[in-house]
């Protein structure tokens, strides 16, 4: 063995041994948590390195929410009436935007190849990542939704209540949209069929995410569509990282 | 506890409309090594993956340790450690990063192990480097490191001496020695064939 | 022993022979009972008392929009069966529904406007059933839009046998949400469509197109079926017997 | 015969609803039937196809 390195290559290969010796069966194994956790960090970690990814979505959301107002008129009054439209598509199509990116990298630089092979559920490795692109455009549009509310005539009254409802509506949409991700991976120009397949299964979403906003903004009770929208994101979390992992497996085949 | 031995009965597969694998069969127990050799296009690498279970093959069972890997793949994936043409890196880590990442999600790999495997591949003085700006050789060989550091007796390598150069080849060959002198399997794709250092290789040649 | 029927089902051969032999045993029933549904619709229903002859859409609107949910259940069942056991024919029964569902969906859709304008004064509502009914449509067109997008037939097979199912889990949440949602804006004048009470000399042409037209769908189905059975075939003679017959 | 036609004044409503579902119900006759002799065209050509290289 006349390797470079080679003092290290024994240490190397003695911590081999050592785990060798106890057993196949008995390397120390991470956890499905721990996996998932480190998925998670990965995936914050690179979206850090590449910042301008990040911040398109936002952008485009805040874009869209302008142009409402030029388009239709700066009377606030008539503004308002339209403010919960306008944020839930305008949240809806950036989240959409964002998707394109979920696996995209991954796909191609056999990340995915590896987490199926990992041994670990890819059920929970699939709900990291999904969850970290919540983290990544979910929160930030539920951070940013009470800007765009306040520019629609929205009373600052109603901000907590605009901002809860985009916070948990968009948990459902990242986890909708991840199973149309991974179905769509490996395809060419997949943008148009993404959207396709994921707003029609977004629409209860928007529904109820609009009505929890139009509540808030009017003043009225709004646990109704919020718990709605809890119930279609605690559905989503125990569904779609099933479903998003079994259209991995389909798009390794 | 049962002998690990893979074993491979009459796998058919198609790709579309090609009849890519026909009737592969072949058995290997500890410290063996399999050499798949082939033409472009004789499916060495769809074989690999069907042996990962990645594939579904059309006919024909892979057993490992006499078990179909179908009834419990995730055990089975445990066991199995698969570097395909590419190195799984990311480019926007470092190579350390992104052997923590890598590695760390089927075991807890330690800072100190982590650092001779980088070593053992010559990566110390790179290692820091965000993978975007390494070679396509010095990615390889962080793959290299990541492979010995899940110790797992089960590797299938998808043309391991890809973009090496003569002392990286060297170094692929004393990694699969010391894989098969701990009893381990190897299966790899290879074009020019394995180093030197890897002996009692046996072939498997698939036909154009 | 009890499974050797279900594993001759799943045999394409098998399949595509059965399926040949079928169809006119669907397809004649279905003719009639379609012309005699129209007969019985067309002319022997009396006109309704509120709605005067514009009810009698009724006969097409009420089997397009059966057809359109059907259907889709049909392909979400071959689909998920298809995805479980890996039944290639299962997946050929899914492949051979969309095409079918997707355009009764718009024939409901276009039969629903134009019963909709004499009925409301409009030929676009947002009612619940319309609105579901056109969701209904885009989960057609995504599915046929995700086989297209994706060339091997087995992956296809298997990327859209799972949106099948994912869809047919979203669809009763999507129509409890639309109807949840026209609760809240419905003027409550516009006039409903359902019945509580309707006369037999109405309701036996509607059973009888009904009845129809999913024997028609059978029919189509096994047509169709054979198509892609065989596209998804590998053994070479086999496939000649096919073809030269 | 006119009055049957007429429809009681919903002609314009009744009829373009039966001659778009009854077109649907042909149209998905041809497309079945021509899908069908597609993929047996098909076949034939992957029998050729392969009859050349044994």
């Amino acid at each position: 063995m006349s390797t470079p390195g080679a003092p290290a290559a024994a240490t190397l290969a003695s911590a081999a041994t050592a785990d060798a010796d106890a057993g196949a069966g008995a390397t120390p194994v991470a956890g499905a948590i721990d996996a998932a956790r480190l998925a998670l960090l990965r995936d914050l970690k690179l979206a850090f390195r590449k910042r301008g990814q990040l911040v398109q979505p936002l952008a485009f959301f805040a874009l869209v929410t302008m142009l409402f107002p030029l388009a239709v008129s700066p009377e606030l009054s008539r503004l308002r009436e339209m403010a919960p439209g306008v944020i839930w598509v305008a949240a809806l199509l950036a989240s959409l935007l964002a998707l394109e990116f979920l696996f995209r990298d991954d796909a191609y630089d056999g990340t995915l190849e590896q987490y199926a092979l990992s041994g670990q559920s890819l059920t929970w490795l699939m709900f990291a990542k999904t969850a970290a692109h919540w983290l990544l455009t979910g929160l930030p549009l539920a951070l940013m939704a009470p800007l765009a509310a306040l520019s629609l005539g929205a009373p600052l009254a109603s901000l907590t209540g605009i901002v809860g409802s985009v916070a948990v509506g968009s948990v459902a949409l990242s986890l909708i949209g991840s199973i149309g991700a991974a179905l769509t991976l490996g395809m060419k120009r997949s943008g148009a069929l993404l959207s396709l397949l994921t707003l029609p299964l977004s629409l209860p979403v928007l529904i109820y995410g609009a009505r929890a906003t139009q509540l808030a903004i009017s003043g009225g009770p709004l646990l109704a569509p919020l718990e709605l929208l809890g119930a279609l994101a605690v559905l989503g979390v125990t569904l779609a990282p099933l479903a998003a992992a079994a259209a991995v497996r389909i798009s390794l085949e | 506890m049962l002998d690990e031995r893979l074993e491979v009965e009459n796998l058919h597969l198609w790709r579309g409309e090609r009849h890519v694998l026909r009737g592969v069969r072949f058995a290997l127990g500890r410290a063996g090594c399999l050499e798949v050799t082939g033409p472009n296009g004789s499916g060495k690498t769809s074989l690999l993956r069907t042996l990962c279970g990645l594939i579904y093959p059309e006919e024909g069972t892979v057993l490992w340790k006499g078990e179909n890997v179908r009834r419990d793949l995730p055990a089975f994936h445990a066991a199995l450690a698969y570097l395909g043409h590419e190195p799984p890196l990311k480019a926007d880590l470092s190579a350390r990063e992104n052997l923590r990442y890598w590695v760390g999600i089927r075991r807890r790999v330690a800072a100190n192990a982590l650092d001779a495997a980088l070593e053992r591949v010559g990566a110390s003085g790179w290692c820091d480097r965000l993978v975007r700006t390494l070679s396509a050789g010095q990615r390889r060989r962080v793959a290299l490191a990541g492979l010995a550091l899940l110790v797992v007796p089960l590797w299938i390598l998808d043309e391991p001496t890809t973009n090496l150069d003569a002392e990286g080849q060297q170094l692929v060959g004393s990694l699969i020695a010391e894989q098969l002198a701990r009893g381990g399997l190897v299966i790899a794709a290879v074009h020019q064939g394995l180093p030197a250092a890897v002996r009692d290789v046996r072939r498997l040649e698939l036909p154009p | 022993m009890t499974w050797t029927w279900f594993h001759r089902l799943a045999s394409p051969p098998y399949v595509y022979a059965l399926a040949a032999r079928l169809t006119p045993w669907f397809a004649w029933p279905a003719a009639l009972l379609i012309v005699a549904g129209l007969w019985g619709g067309l002319v022997l229903a009396p006109p309704d008392y509120q709605q005067g002859d514009g009810f009698r859409i009724i006969y097409v609107h009420a089997p397009s929009a059966w057809m359109s949910l059907m259907v889709y259940t049909t392909m979400a069942v071959a689909a998920a069966v298809g995805l479980i056991w890996r039944i290639k024919v299962a997946h050929a029964v899914a492949a051979s529904c969309a095409p079918i569902g997707a355009s009764f969906t718009f024939a409901a859709l276009v039969t629903g406007a134009l019963w909709g304008e004499p009925m409301w004064g409009t030929y676009w509502e947002w009612d619940p059933r319309l609105t579901s009914e056109l969701i209904l449509l885009f989960l057609y067109l995504g599915y046929m839009g995700l086989r297209a997008g994706i060339e091997d037939t087995q992956r296809a097979d298997r990327a859209s046998a799972l949106l099948a199912v994912v869809g047919v889990v979203n669809v009763p949440i999507i129509h409890y949400s639309v109807t949840w949602w026209n609760s809240l804006h419905q003027a409550p004048s516009v006039m409903r469509l359902d019945k509580p009470a309707i006369a037999p000399a109405m309701l036996l042409p509607l059973l009888s197109m009904l009845l129809g037209f999913t024997l028609y769908f059978v029919a189509l189905l096994l047509v169709r079926l054979r198509g892609e059975v065989l596209a998804r075939e590998r053994s070479a003679s086999w496939i000649r017997e096919a073809v030269s017959a | 015969m006119r009055q049957f036609l007429d429809m009681g004044g919903y002609a314009a409503f009744v009829w373009p609803a039966y001659l778009v579902t009854l077109t649907v119900v042909v149209l998905n006759i041809v497309w079945a039937r021509r899908a069908l002799e597609r993929s047996r065209a098909a076949a034939r050509r992957r029998l050729d196809a392969r009859g050349e290289q044994p």
